[in-house]
């Protein structure tokens, strides 16, 4: 993880488990270079904002695949973590834009407007910390990472199985949306946290900004990739898979499985609120639309067609389920839920590993086959000094 | 080789009490008032190879739930080396030292031969520890010593799912192996082999019980006469006889409802 | 036709502007007399200086609604409304000179997506204006793309007020004008002293309910018995209805939009309270929602706001069958579905006082528009966006139909920030 | 708040207040009965259960349509006849797609979650599509609506006892049919052990596909039940999805005495929270108290300590 070309360079010497198979370095460059370069470079502003929107998305349906995939733990409230993310830069951007400056007609100048139509007179104490963008970053990450933590270890000391917990989930999902809705007064309601402007004094509604906060998301993605790439290499990677399988025997080798489970959980959830503090810096606002249980389900489903096994299929997944949504409801609004509907259908009956599953079936060998056929002289040359005395 | 497998230091078989690796007392369980185990009692020595046989439902393998964990007892205590089992996570008790065998092959099958065995590498156990586990040289050596004694050096890159059924068990024996426990149970670790296979399971058998206190849940006598110290027969829940394998195969009531047919 | 003084605020300052302005007034009445013959139009250089997609024959506008998801069933009634204005337009002519394109986007019933979808039809299609928007939450995800890019908006539904912007248009009612005259009347005609508020649980039946609060508390002199919100999509009301029956209030005021409407009218008529008798008030059930709710669930109720379908005038009469001709005998028309029909017309009259699609001098020429020919009868722009308009009580009949009992005897003025309601 | 009310007030509020929960129980009850089956029989996970519910309350729909223009004397009786179609249309849909889905899933649960998700975006949409997206009104006959007036000050619901009469019907069917039918008996041979269920001769597919339909069916009773006091649209099944999985795994999963008893405990709390807060917080509240409840307890209300 340190030093990924290290690491290669090993991988061809003594590593038997390198952090990445040659296959999987082309796929990330692939990646990179079409979200960093080939997009960019094609899409004009509008189109690359909306890119930069569905990648916010791919976060959530990397963490799924750590956390569904890996772990087998399907989590039916994504939506929350991405949406409590978002919330919390929202909730620091909103106060930027509330400055009594900007506020000087309202009847309590310096809160949210929304407050003020509520009747609130004081900032509620938990808008408090969210005055400070350095806390904002910690907290937006933190506090839907404590919340996942908090709900997944009751149930996972309890060993609550897979359809259980989804289940649950998904009311929690809807628990959080009767309650952001209703309390509108700090949470701005139905309609959300709107009208964003600034980010420490640098607009974010200008194009520039918003080509820039393409490009960090983007970094961020790559980055996140990386992260659930180690996690996913590591040995809690294998454990997770073995936990999976046969979660008796993992208790029997020794390991606490709840303690894996929650990990594996809150990792997930603090992916999805890296993915809503981004949305919400792209998009210019949050609301609990992003919460609920229908967007909630649509991100697993980003990750099942992706492939719910494969980190980088998660993100063509979101893009590519994204970019139908988008084209097919501009000319067919109608045959569009058909389509989707259909696609969570085929995806579950007839490619259960998704487009990771064709890419891995049908090009992966190929391309193998060939670089094995263009590498194959260097090993005969270069022996493995390094390898294990046997 | 043998500096994977340590041998524990040997104690003298004529230990006072307190000395026992485990005891069982009074131990019983019930499911909805059917007392699957009733009132058991029976304490295992250091280095002692105890087997445990009876009758199909007489709740031999409750017994290895039992203190393994997997079940929570109603009554009655474990104590192992003096620590109550009864109150303990599974994965404590296996940390404890105490290593189970299932009677189906309970391996990982997505995952490759030396993963398996890397599982069960008893370092990093903990999130973070998982998070940070290094495969160094230490590990591989123990994982390629294993991987011979358990007749497995060639498939250490196959995926589990490909072995055969008798491979199978050998490397869940392997993944036990690795944990190094002082207490090992195993729950029928022949069933369900070819002769060939059995012949070799009985060998490795022979190789890896020594220096640790062995509980084994078997049906074929001639292996259980090979390798026991001491017999515990159980019916219905309870211990009907104990003791050498000639002195409980002459108890008659052994005999009546056991070995008789 | 047009009155420049109206656009004085730019006199000093842009003076080139103003010449082209002039050219492009001048070819105006040219326009009403020979509506169908492009030379008479004004060079599109004159009329758009701002890059907005306007060719010498055509005026792009886009119309932005959810054609899809749980709003569709709200939303149908006002893009046929706008759809149907526009064809209007189209048939006599258009709108300096050129002919009205439709750009249609779905909001999907997601505001993100509506946020997506303004920006396109602003920056990719450089619409004139935008027909759209339904939910306040879709209305303040778009606001801001409004805005950046300078965009015209013209929003249909009544709703809660608190906002104010150059760049939108409010064609239904703020919340005090819908409500306030209703309260009176039925404080006046009904005895209405005691009031229990039901609402469902968002922006709109709260900032509503609490004007509604202060007008019954302040200047009726009355008292709110109970006052109870419900999640979107509840459907079970009969513990609130014994609380309505414990308390008993002459007045029960009613905001529950959406799929609760239904389960809310049903329940309370198989609960035995009798809408012929005990009075209630709804701001929410159009004729588009008493379809669903079924007439003989809901007759005798009282609803307030701006239009019925059945309001007598000619006006009416020739868009009701001008609707029906389009979209079918069977649909019905409701208060939205009105205000979405003014505004094609508010903004074709801007254009040509103008005489600009320049969104800059549409806004600057719309206050004080009077439309006399809206279903309605008659409304005017105020300065504050908003329109000036009646407010009418209708009775609901087992037909699906109202009964106008009383219309507000002025155009009650628009007030969307109002000094002690807040 | 009830400082102000005479005793007899009070009391027949307490009887009508009795009567909502008792009400609210049925449509819950109703609401789980199919989901119970499927869910807690077959431990498949059916997103699309809403779905099926609103066809049933289509076809009544329909059934009123067809019966006030073509035969005004069978009105007021259509009820019945809309019932047993609904039922028909919903399991008939439901043994479809059991067929053509469900069957390849019974391994893998939490795909069958995903799936039949995708069944309800499509059904919603056909829904939209051939009923429109508006919602639709059902006509009730004449003696469906209105009161009981059980003394001057309490009043019940005639539709709300319709409903009760109803959830007690299909529950003592459904009990019947499980716990007394040779087809209830080769339904629990199957779930406990479909390999041995399936090596006596019990024909398992066609066990699994009546057991689906039957879920289903139910399903389509309960929305045509509910057309009495909620809404037909498109989308109105979503709205139960959420409560519907909640009262069955809070009942734990496979018991039918489980299910009644969850739906009883949550019709009462919420009910009773629903008279002294606001509606919203008195779901909220509800809601997260079976969730704390089920962290606590996962196995739910009922369930039986085995061997694992």
């Amino acid at each position: 993880m340190t030093n990924p070309v290290q690491t290669l360079t090993k991988s061809v010497t003594v590593n038997d488990n390198p952090f990445m198979k040659p296959v999987e370095w082309l796929s990330l460059f692939l990646l990179a270079g079409v979200i960093l370069v080939v997009l960019p470079l094609m899409l004009d502003g509008f189109r690359l904002n909306l890119v930069g929107k569905y990648l916010t998305y791919a976060f959530v349906a990397l963490g799924l695949v750590i956390c569904w995939g890996y772990a087998g733990i399907l989590s039916l409230g994504q939506g929350v973590f991405f949406g409590l993310g978002g919330y919390g830069m929202a909730m620091y951007l909103k106060l930027e834009a509330s400055s009594i400056e900007n506020t000087k007609i309202q009847s309590t100048p310096g809160i949210p407007d929304f407050m003020d139509w509520n009747q609130i007179t004081a900032l509620p104490w938990f808008w408090q910390p969210f005055k400070s963008l350095p806390l904002t970053i910690v907290l937006a990450v933190a506090v839907p990472v404590l919340f996942a933590m908090l709900i997944s270890f009751a149930m996972f000391k309890r060993r609550v199985g897979g359809t259980y917990f989804a289940i649950i989930t998904q009311a929690i999902a809807a628990i959080l949306t009767i309650l952001i809705v209703g309390q509108q007064g700090y949470t701005g309601g139905i309609n959300g946290i709107t009208d964003l402007r600034t980010l420490h004094g640098w607009d974010i509604r200008t194009d520039s900004a918003k080509f820039i906060l393409y490009f960090v998301n983007g970094g961020l993605l790559i980055a996140c990739i990386l992260a659930a790439q180690y996690v996913k290499k590591s040995k809690l990677g294998r454990i997770l898979v073995a936990m999976r399988d046969k979660e008796d025997r993992v208790r029997f080798s020794g390991y606490s499985v709840a303690g894996f489970k929650v990990f594996a959980f809150c990792f997930a959830a603090g992916l999805a609120a890296i993915g809503g503090a981004m949305f919400t810096l792209q998009v210019g606002f949050m609301s609990p639309s992003f919460v609920g249980i229908v967007p909630s389900i649509e991100m697993v489903i980003y990750a099942a067609v992706g492939g719910r096994l494969s980190l980088f299929g998660a993100v063509w997944g979101t893009l590519l389920v994204n970019w139908a949504k988008t084209s097919f409801s501009e000319s067919f609004p109608d045959l569009w839920l058909f389509g989707l509907g259909a696609l969570f259908i085929a995806v579950v009956l007839a490619f259960p590993n998704g487009l990771a599953g064709i890419w891995r079936e049908h090009i992966e060998p190929r391309l193998t086959r060939r670089a094995k056929s263009l590498q194959a002289p260097e090993p005969a040359i270069v022996p493995p000094h390094g390898a294990p005395a046997e | 080789m043998n500096a994977a497998i340590l041998p524990s230091p040997v104690v003298g078989a004529e230990a006072a009490p307190p000395d026992y690796l485990l005891a069982v007392e009074a131990l019983t369980v019930s499911f909805d008032g059917f007392k699957a185990v009733n009132d058991v009692s029976f304490y295992v020595d250091p280095d002692e190879i105890r087997v445990i046989i009876g009758p199909n439902g007489a709740g031999k393998t409750t017994v290895l739930d039992l203190i393994c964990g997997r079940t929570k007892a109603s009554a009655g205590s474990i104590k192992y080396k003096g620590q109550e089992l009864t109150k303990l996570s599974e994965s404590a008790i296996v940390q404890a030292g105490v290593g189970r065998k299932f009677q189906t092959p309970s391996i990982y099958d997505d995952l490759t031969v030396f993963e398996n065995l890397e599982i069960s590498f008893p370092r990093g156990r903990s999130v973070f520890g998982a998070l940070t586990f290094k495969r160094d040289a230490e590990v591989r050596d123990r994982i390629h010593a294993i991987a011979e004694t358990i007749f497995l050096k060639d498939q250490l890159k196959e995926r589990a799912e490909f072995l055969s059924h008798g491979q199978k068990q050998w490397l869940e024996i392997g993944m036990l192996l690795i944990q190094d426990p002082e207490l090992l149970m195993l729950d029928e670790p022949v069933a369900g082999m070819s002769v060939g296979e059995r012949i070799k399971t009985a060998e490795l058998l022979n190789q890896i019980i020594k220096g640790r206190s062995v509980l084994v849940i078997e049906h074929d006598m001639k292996f259980v006469e090979d390798i026991a110290h001491r017999v515990t027969v159980l019916h219905q829940g309870k211990v009907l006889s104990e003791g050498s394998m000639d002195r409980v195969k002459n108890d008659p009531k052994v005999i009546e409802v056991y070995l008789g047919h | 036709m047009a009155d420049d003084t109206e656009t004085g605020a730019d006199h000093g300052l842009r003076s080139p502007l103003r010449r082209r302005l002039l050219m492009g007034l001048a070819g105006a009445p040219a326009l009403a007399l020979m509506p169908r013959k492009a030379w008479a139009a004004p060079p599109t250089a004159a009329v758009n200086t701002t890059g907005l997609a306007v060719t010498d024959t055509e005026v792009t506008v886009g119309i932005l609604h959810s054609i899809t998801g749980t709003m569709a069933i709200s939303e149908t009634g006002a893009q046929e409304a706008e759809k149907l204005a526009i064809q209007q337009i189209n048939d006599a002519g258009g709108v300096l000179g050129r002919k009205i394109k439709i750009i249609q986007e779905d909001g999907a019933s997601d505001w993100p997506t509506f946020a997506e979808k303004a920006k396109k039809l602003l920056v990719n299609d450089h619409c004139a204006a935008v027909m759209g928007c339904w939910t306040s939450a879709s209305r303040k995800a778009v606001l801001p793309v409004f805005e950046q890019y300078n965009g015209l908006l013209y929003y249909p539904t009544f709703y809660e007020g608190l906002e104010q912007s150059k760049n939108v248009f409010y064609t239904g009612q703020e919340a005090t004008q819908q409500i306030l005259a209703g309260l009176d009347w039925v404080h006046k005609e009904k005895g209405g002293d005691s009031f229990y508020f039901i609402g469902s649980d968002y922006i709109w039946p709260r900032t509503s309910n609490k004007i509604a609060r202060k007008h019954v508390e302040n200047v009726l002199k009355g008292k709110v018995v109970g006052e109870e919100y419900f999640p979107l999509g509840h459907t079970q009301f009969n513990s609130v209805i014994n609380k309505i029956k414990l308390t008993k209030p002459k007045v029960i005021f009613a905001d529950v939009v959406g799929g609760s409407n239904v389960a809310f009218y049903k329940q309370l008529k198989a609960a035995g309270i009798d809408l012929s008798k005990q009075v209630l008030m709804t701001i929410s059930v159009t004729e588009d929602e008493i379809d669903g709710i079924g007439g003989e669930n809901i007759a005798g109720a009282y609803a307030c706001m701006k239009y019925f379908q059945s309001i007598d005038n000619e006006n009416n009469k020739a868009f009701v069958a001008a609707f029906k001709k389009m979209w079918g005998e069977k649909t019905v028309i409701g208060d939205v579905t009105q205000a979405a029909y003014l505004g094609p017309f508010l903004w074709k009259m801007a254009c040509e006082k103008a005489g600009s699609f320049d969104v800059d001098k549409v806004v600057a020429a719309s206050p004080g528009i009077e439309f006399k020919g809206a279903p309605e009868g008659y409304v005017k722009i105020d300065e504050n966006h908003h329109l000036w308009s009646k407010t009418r009580v209708g009775k609901a009949k087992t037909d699906g139909q109202f009964e106008i009992v009383y219309t507000s005897p002025e155009l009650i003025k628009p007030d969307p920030f109002p000094k002690g309601y807040q | 708040m009830l400082g102000d009310y005479s005793l007899g007030d009070l009391g027949a509020i307490f009887a009508m207040q009795g009567f909502a929960g008792l009400i609210l129980f049925s449509v819950y009850l109703l609401m789980a009965l199919g989901l119970a089956i499927i869910f807690g029989q077959m431990g498949v996970i059916n997103m699309a259960h809403g779905e099926f519910m609103i066809l049933g309350a289509y076809v009544t729909y329909l059934c009123s349509t067809f019966c006030q223009t073509y035969l005004p004397a069978l009105f007021p009786i259509y009820f019945f006849i809309a019932m047993g179609l609904a039922f028909l249309a919903s399991g008939a849909l439901g043994m479809l797609v059991e067929w053509g889905l469900i069957r390849f899933l019974y391994k893998r649960p939490l795909d069958t979650l995903l799936a039949t998700w995708g069944l309800s975006l499509i059904l919603q949409q056909a829904y939209r599509s051939i009923f429109g997206a508006r919602e639709v009104g059902v006509e009730l006959p004449s003696w469906l609506i209105g009161s009981v007036q059980v003394t001057d000050t309490i009043e019940i619901p005639i539709n709300g006892l319709f409903v009760m009469a109803v959830t007690i019907l299909i529950t003592v069917c459904v009990a019947l049919l499980i716990f007394r039918s040779r087809f209830g008996q080769q339904v629990r041979a199957v779930m406990s052990n479909r390999a041995m269920a399936g090596a006596v001769g019990i024909d398992t597919e066609k066990v699994d596909r009546y057991t689906f339909g039957l879920g289903c069916g139910i399903a389509g009773i309960a929305g045509s039940a509910f057309t009495m006091i909620g809404s037909t649209g498109p989308t109105s099944g979503q709205l139960y999805i959420v409560d519907t999985f909640l009262i069955v795994v809070f009942g734990g999963a496979a018991s039918l005495l489980g299910t009644i008893a969850s739906a009883f405990s949550i019709s009462q709390t919420q009910s009773t929270l629903e008279f002294f807060l606001s509606g919203s917080m008195a779901k909220v509240i509800t809601l997260l108290a079976v969730v704390g409840i089920l962290m606590l307890r996962p196995q739910g209300l009922f369930t039986l300590k085995v061997r694992r």
